[in-house]
């Protein structure tokens, strides 16, 4: 059988750590294979090895049988190995066609970019592969699941014939995920080879020939998916059984805690992007928001939280009106808030993760007396959280940027829900993160439920939805078009319903 | 009205002169993220070589000297501009600090040197300075002649076209995308091939290069001499039209010229009737309050590139 | 590790000062000096007898100030280049509040010294609220505000405060930070009481910055506005206050000058780069307190130091600047100093 | 008290082998600038040089000056001089006058003079310059030679200092041509070069023919522009006139110069003959010493030949005449020159 790819017992250490302990990947012409592995067991560090952003301490890499030394990512493009990174590589304020010909652009005689060929170009190669971008928009002005077939666009512009994809399908909706698949084919029909990381199981036995596990930096083995099935892999992974099907009781709902009324919400473009909403929600259960992105999630988040100004319409907080209140006042009225951009919003990164703990709280005692701080009472808290939440740190007195997203999100979901809100939004609380830690966030939003919180889950992807929520609102054009029980519904359903062919109330059928 | 702007126009344009070059400097450097506090040094060694070239070959170059001068300056300017690469790109030194450090160490080494060469804390006057001339024919266009052809300096004209071809190069010109890349998103352009320390210590040195030419072109077509005053705050004011100008070389050009403008306005206000009677003091800092009007007025945000002041280290995020 | 790092921050600003100190040695050298008789001049200039030490604390006093001035602001993200303005005001409004007001030493002095910081403020409150408002970069309107605070200042002191003079009458005894005693046990040197002030004032800052919820906020917004906006901070207040704080203690750096060291305020011809060297100040100090007050010393030792190379070893003073800069770039560069610490000590261990 | 201590022990070891060979010692501190500023810092070494050539004495022994790179130097400076056991001290330079005046009080045994300006201590003598007699001379230089009846005035920084300049010069021009019109501008700075060049292009653009400067620095703007337009025009009559020292290298263009005279302040004759008088045990504490064109310590500079005709050099001469005789009383600030115009 012949490889086009072999990574061969690769070691690579940083300091105080080993990330990647003999690890072996093989991959064939042709195939899909799989990366599986917890939130810091290695993968992205092996790709940038293969990448030649990292050198290996040991190890032998070869590249159709022959033995190679990749020394910088030119190198790497050169063997025809392209990378999509899980945090994309684009040039915000550049144009499609610039990101996609940066460092390979084609001259006219007079030394000027060649856009016009370089246009062309790109329109045969998204032609050819299905990927759907327009060549003059600006990276910062498209969707991510463009920015995304950019990245790809990349890679087979510079030739590539591996492409690597770190965690493609995190940032994507189900729609974009589902494109995204079909794409992989594509390449994959056209004779290209695909490594990628996912955490999401289901992708991987949906797409992927082989899939390789490794744990904590070392390999664990490769299996054929045909011959496994998500259960053996994410056991594989995580050295325990998981338990997928979300355990909790039925919802005993109370007295509403949210109540929003006829809400309007322009962007700065001054386009209404929520348009008359409304939306109950009551203590003691969780209200799942599904929808594909961009019809006014993040929008309806930043209304309610005071981050966005509404245009009209009333929300209610247990009866008190918080519309257009400051961020400060609404959170302290009784709301918790888990973004959905956590370096964005949810961290001050330079902060140590001790600091973090208290960014919502730091004004008021124990923390602080008379505008003075309270280092002793902050830290000892901030212990406390990361002993309850298992937030692994070396030490609370760590720069928040030094965790790992899993322990990132782990940190701020300790901190929301410590306040005890009476509202908790959680807005994409899972994102990126691997199985046992989305495990470990599902039950803590059920155990909020359970002790009277309302919780408002918004995710795009379903499966999330329909195993955590009590009710599932969905959300098209910027008003709930459905309100729905999950065991009363399907996916393909809810897909519909988010797509905006009909509409329906809850306990209607 | 046309008296006014015949009047202003000529001086706003050997006043922004040396400030264009400059800020021109300055915004190759920041948008490779190298931010450049050093522009006033740069100048000021620019304008030092300038003259103490100039001084000592006069006698042998005759008419060419102060091309020959400012050649040499930009020459020297982007060679000392290298210390703010290494330092700021290699070591990765703080960026406004490694800036800072370059400002003293200029003034410093060129009045150190004037008092080692010549004895006395400022050289004498230039014999071969530039001079201003009228442009053939452009110069008889009623109205737009006198205005923008007659009594001008080439190097003013050489400053306007800088600034063209810096935004050819910049914006058109694979060479631009990549090093306006590089200040961007370091971490995408390494991705893609491009040597991020390259591309930024080849942006830092034309920004020494430009901030030589600028400090030179000061010193031969309006100070004529070199001491410790000659430069005084040109490299922050042409610091200030990077960002006026948004960091586009367009941009710095045109906050150059509305700064030499305004300055020039100021001055001869006092000639014109209905300014006359305004006190001296409005018209002294009427140039800086207007910079400030037209930024809080009109200009308003302007985003850097995003990774400017940010070393790259390879291997992170 | 935490240890070592303590080590190394230490360590490298002294490893910075010495391999200063040995370039300036290589440049006296090179010009034909004796680096020895340099640095002797330089010592006895900065610390030769009772007199050079009290002017040597006299001048890293407002220093010590105008580098908290800029730091504050760094630790805001915001760049204060406007400090050299904002000690000119304040130390036009000390010594207006010092001659125009009568009152007991109680009342006028801190009256004074609250004017400066106050005239300081208000030249930082313009820019933080440009940029918090409008978005307008602080550095530009920083700068314009140097030339506007230069020349209205001259303004105020020949027609306003004076007629038409170029420099005020003296400060009230009652408002002046002037010491017979101080001057008395170094023999007649301008040392003044504001060095225990500047000195009070850092420690503020110190337990500001890292001690209180401003400090948290300030810091905060610094480092990510949208986070400090989603935890319920106002970003527009804490921009405008970190600059207001920041302009204030360049204020009160101004306060030394008019109060202590001088006693009146002269027209001035150029910027009187206590402000400027605040930048330098505040950068060789880390933007911390402390760093600051060490720095502060650090500059005013240099600079009072090279006023004794010329008549006492025939070196031109311009060779500190060069001094003072190389230092700074090593201290920028710590990065290769630690690198080349770490590969020494790996080097040893092996 | 503390004073005398001290001097006993500053008297350290690598000073030890100095022996004068007179035990008078003199020494001066410049403004912000140094020895060789071309203008009255350069002009008083000069002075205290011919004095120390005059008596055989050597620098550093003998005379030395103190440099002050800013404001804040003036005070060490003077102390150090002290300290060092000089005993005539001149502080050059108005700006000074705050810190002598502290300074003369806490070391009553030391003579000191100051420049420019007046120390009212019994241990300081004040040296005044009749520059208002220098500029009224240059004034009537430029009011016979403007074609245009306008001339100009560029000041450094508005003082009471730079006025006498400003108003020395318009009495000296209307009181030739009354008609003559007199535009006045200050740069705020002696070091602007570029300011002074906006200045001189806006006037002579404005029908400007001679330009009196007394701004230092500034002043290389000023040359800078009339040595270009001459350059672009030899036949256009553009003139400046230099201040303290004669600036008449500065003018030269080719074979053409620009200076048409300067006003000579010759801060050197001062500094020489006080350095002596004080050698002689003659001190002039509390005083103020006018210097001017009696004394020879005012000049007009007639380097430039061809400009400096026979009729304006007589002219000069005559004024000059009418000043000493006291027919005339010069001017000094604006309000004496408001009466000065009235009374022509
Ligand atoms: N540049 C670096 N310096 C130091 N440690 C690093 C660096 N990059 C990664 N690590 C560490 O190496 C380990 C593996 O990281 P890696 O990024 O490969 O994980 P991953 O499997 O991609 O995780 P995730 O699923 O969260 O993306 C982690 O413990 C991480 O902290
Ligand atoms: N310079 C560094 N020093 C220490 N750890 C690092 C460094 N750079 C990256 N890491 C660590 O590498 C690990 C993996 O990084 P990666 O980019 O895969 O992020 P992640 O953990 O998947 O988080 P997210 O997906 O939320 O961005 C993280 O633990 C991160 O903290
Ligand atoms: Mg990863
Ligand atoms: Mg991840």
């Amino acid at each position: 059988m012949e490889y086009i790819i072999e990574m061969l017992n690769i070691r690579k250490e940083f300091p105080g750590i080993v990330a990647n302990d003999n690890i072996t990947l093989q991959l064939q012409k042709g195939e899909i294979h799989a990366l599986l592995g917890e939130n810091g067991a290695g993968k992205s560090t092996l790709m940038n090895v293969l990448f030649g952003l990292y050198q290996p301490e040991k190890g032998k890499i070869r590249i159709r049988g022959k033995e190679v030394k990749i020394p910088d990512p030119n190198v790497a493009n050169d063997l025809g190995i392209g990378m999509v990174h899980q945090h994309f590589m684009l040039v915000e304020p550049f144009t499609v066609t610039q990101n996609i010909i940066l460092g390979k652009e084609p001259k006219t005689i007079t030394g000027r970019i060649d856009l016009k060929k370089a246009e062309k170009e790109i329109r045969e190669l998204s032609d050819r592969y299905g990927l759907k971008v327009d060549p003059t928009a600006k990276i910062r002005d498209i969707s991510v699941g463009m920015q995304q077939r950019v990245e790809i666009l990349k890679t087979l512009y510079r030739g590539a014939e591996v492409l690597i994809f770190d965690e493609p399908t995190a940032v994507l909706t189900p729609q974009e995920i589902n494109e995204l698949m079909e794409i992989m084919r594509s390449l994959v029909k056209e004779g290209k080879s695909i490594i990628l990381i996912t955490h999401k199981l289901k992708e991987i036995m949906q797409v992927a020939d082989k899939c390789t596990i490794i744990r904590r930096g070392k390999g664990i083995g490769t299996r054929n998916v045909a011959d496994t099935n998500a259960n053996e892999l994410a056991s594989l992974m995580v050295g325990r059984e998981i338990n997928f099907k979300v355990d909790k009781h039925p919802a005993t709902p109370k007295e509403t805690v949210l109540e929003i009324k006829d809400l309007y919400v322009r962007d700065k473009r001054k386009i209404d992007m929520i348009k008359g909403l409304e939306l109950n929600l009551r203590a003691g259960e969780i209200v799942g928001i599904a929808g594909i992105d961009g019809n006014g999630q993040t929008e309806l988040i930043e209304a309610i939280t005071g981050l966005t100004k509404t245009h009209s319409g009333t929300i209610l907080l247990n009866n008190k009106d918080i519309t257009n209140k400051n961020p400060r006042k609404i959170t302290e009225s009784g709301v918790g808030h888990i973004p959905q951009d956590r370096h964005k919003f949810g961290l001050v990164l330079d902060y140590t993760i001790g600091e973090n703990m208290v960014l919502q709280t730091y004004y008021k005692k124990p923390y602080s007396k008379a505008g003075i701080l309270n280092l002793k009472e902050i830290y000892r808290y901030a212990k406390n959280m990361i002993t309850q939440f298992d937030v692994r740190t070396p030490s609370i007195h760590t720069k928040a940027r030094a965790l790992s997203g899993g322990n990132q999100q782990k940190a701020i979901i300790g901190r929301e829900v410590d306040r005890s809100p009476d509202l908790l939004i959680a807005a994409q609380p899972t994102r990126g993160l691997d199985v046992g830690a989305i495990e470990f966030i599902h039950q803590k939003l059920i155990e909020e439920r359970d002790k009277g919180r309302a919780v408002l889950l918004v995710s795009f992807e379903l499966e999330e939805i329909m195993d955590v929520s009590d009710r599932i609102a969905v959300m098209f054009d910027g008003r709930i078009v459905a309100d729905l029980k999950p065991e009363e519904t399907n996916e393909q359903e809810l897909g519909l319903l988010m797509a905006g062919s009909s509409t329906k109330k809850a306990g209607e059928n | 009205m046309i008296d006014v702007l015949q009047s202003i126009i000529p001086t706003a344009l050997f006043f922004s002169a040396p400030l264009i070059f400059t800020a021109l400097g300055g915004v190759f450097s920041e948008r490779s993220g190298v931010v450049n506090i050093g522009l006033e040094g740069l100048m000021v060694m620019g304008a030092f070589v300038g003259i103490v070239f100039n001084l000592t070959f006069a006698d042998a170059l005759g008419g060419w000297t102060p091309w020959i001068s400012i050649i040499v300056a930009t020459f020297v300017g982007a060679i000392f501009s290298i210390i703010h690469a290494v330092a700021s790109v290699s070591f990765r030194a703080d960026q406004v600090v490694s800036g800072v450090a370059i400002n003293f160490l200029a003034l410093g080494l060129g009045v150190y040197l004037t008092k080692q060469w010549y004895g006395k804390g400022q050289t004498e006057m230039v014999s071969q300075p530039f001079f201003s001339n009228d442009i053939p024919f452009l110069s008889d266009i009623p109205i737009i002649g006198p205005m923008f052809f007659k009594g001008v300096y080439t190097t003013s004209y050489i400053a306007i076209l800088f600034a063209v071809i810096a935004w050819y190069i910049l914006y058109k010109t694979p060479f631009g995308l990549r090093l306006r890349s590089v200040g961007e998103h370091p971490m995408a352009a390494d991705t893609n091939g491009i040597n991020v320390y390259k591309m930024r210590y080849i942006a830092v040195i034309i920004s020494g290069a430009l901030g030589g030419l600028g400090g030179s072109v000061f010193a031969l077509t309006i100070a004529s001499n070199f001491s410790h005053s000659t430069i005084v705050g040109q490299g922050f004011i042409s610091l200030a039209a990077v960002i006026f100008g948004k960091w586009h070389p367009l941009g710095a050009l045109g906050a150059a010229l509305f700064f030499g403008l305004a300055q020039s306005l100021s001055v001869v206000s006092s000639s014109v009737p209905f300014l006359a009677s305004v006190p001296d003091i409005f018209l002294l800092i009427a140039p800086y309050v207007l910079t400030i009007l037209a930024l809080a007025g009109f200009i308003g945000r302007a985003d850097a590139p995003k990774a400017n002041g940010v070393p790259y280290i390879k291997g992170t995020r | 590790m935490s240890s070592s790092h303590r080590l190394f921050s230490v360590l490298i600003p002294i490893i910075s000062v010495l391999l200063g100190l040995i370039a300036g040695a290589v440049i006296m050298l090179l010009s034909g000096y004796n680096p020895i008789t340099g640095y002797a001049a330089l010592w006895r200039g900065a610390f030769g007898d009772a007199y050079t030490i009290g002017e040597t604390i006299r001048r890293s006093t407002p220093y010590i100030l105008s580098g908290l001035a800029v730091a504050f602001a760094f630790r805001a993200n915001l760049f204060n280049i406007g400090a050299e303005g904002q000690v000119i005001v304040g130390w036009l409004a000390a010594v207006w509040v010092g001659i125009s007001v009568e009152a007991p030493m109680v009342i006028h002095l801190p009256l004074a010294i609250l004017a400066a910081a106050l005239a300081g403020a208000l030249w930082g409150f313009i820019p933080g609220l440009l940029k918090a408002k409008l978005g307008v970069h602080e550095v530009i309107v920083t700068i314009m505000m140097n030339y506007i605070a230069l020349y209205s200042t001259n303004e105020i002191i020949r027609n306003v405060l004076t007629d038409h003079k170029t420099t005020t009458e003296s400060i009230h005894e009652s408002a002046s930070m002037a010491s017979e005693w101080l001057g008395s046990i170094t023999f007649f040197s301008r040392l003044h009481y504001g060095i225990l002030l500047a000195l009070f004032i850092a420690i503020i800052i110190w337990f500001l910055i890292d001690r209180t919820t401003i400090g948290y906020e300030l810091k905060a917004v610094g480092f990510n506005p949208h986070a400090s906006k989603y935890a319920g901070m106002n970003v527009s207040k804490n921009i405008i206050l970190a600059m207001v704080i920041s302009g204030a203690l360049g204020g009160l750096a101004g306060a030394m000058e008019g109060l202590g060291t001088y006693g009146n305020i002269s027209v001035m011809s150029g910027f009187s780069n206590i402000g400027f060297d605040g930048i330098a100040v505040a950068l060789l100090g880390a933007n911390t307190p402390l760093g600051v007050v060490i720095a502060a010393f650090l500059f005013g030792t240099l600079k009072e130091g090279a006023g004794e190379m010329p008549t006492g070893a025939g070196i031109p003073t311009e060779l500190v600047d060069v001094i003072i800069a190389i230092i700074i770039f090593f201290v920028a560069s710590s990065y290769i100093i630690r690198w080349a610490l770490l590969r020494f000590k790996g080097g040893k261990s092996k | 008290g503390g004073g005398a201590d001290k001097e006993e022990e500053t008297k350290d070891a690598d000073k030890g082998e100095e022996e004068t060979t007179t035990d008078f010692k003199v020494a001066m501190v410049t403004d912000i600038g140094g020895v060789d500023d071309k203008s009255f810092n350069q002009s008083a070494w000069e002075g205290l040089k011919a004095w120390g050539e005059e008596h055989g004495i050597e620098e550093k022994k003998g005379f030395d000056y103190a440099q002050s790179n800013d404001k804040a130097d003036y005070m060490p400076n003077l102390t150090r001089l002290i300290r060092d056991e000089y005993n005539m001290i001149f502080a050059i330079g108005f700006e000074l006058k705050e810190d002598l005046n502290k300074v003369a009080k806490q070391y009553p045994d030391t003579h000191f003079a100051i420049v420019d300006d007046v120390v009212e201590q019994d241990n300081v003598a004040s040296i005044n310059f009749k520059e208002h007699q220098g500029s009224f001379l240059v004034g009537v230089a430029a009011a016979m030679k403007t074609k245009t009846n306008k001339v100009g005035f560029v000041g450094g920084v508005d003082s009471p200092l730079i006025s006498k300049f400003e108003s020395g010069f318009i009495a000296g021009v209307k009181s030739v041509n009354p008609d003559i019109e007199v535009d006045v501008q200050y740069a705020e700075s002696f070091g602007a070069a570029d300011k002074g060049k906006v200045i001189a292009s806006n006037m002579y653009n404005n029908d400007i023919d001679v330009i009196y400067h007394a701004s230092g620095g500034t002043g290389n703007g000023v040359f800078n522009e009339a040595k270009d337009l001459k350059k672009n025009d030899p036949d256009r009559d553009i003139w400046v006139i230099g201040v303290d020292r004669d600036q008449h290298e500065e003018g030269q263009i080719g074979d053409h110069n620009v200076t048409l005279t300067s006003m000579v302040k010759r801060v050197d004759v001062a500094v020489h003959d006080l350095s002596n008088k004080a050698m002689n045990g003659e001190h002039h504490g509390g005083e103020v010493l006018e210097y001017g064109l009696e004394e020879d310590a005012i000049n007009v500079a007639t380097t430039n030949e061809d400009a400096m005709t026979q009729d304006i050099i007589d002219a000069v001469e005559d004024w000059k005449e009418k000043i000493l005789s006291g027919d005339i009383e010069v001017p000094k600030t604006r309000e004496e020159t408001e009466k000065f115009l009235e009374a022509l």
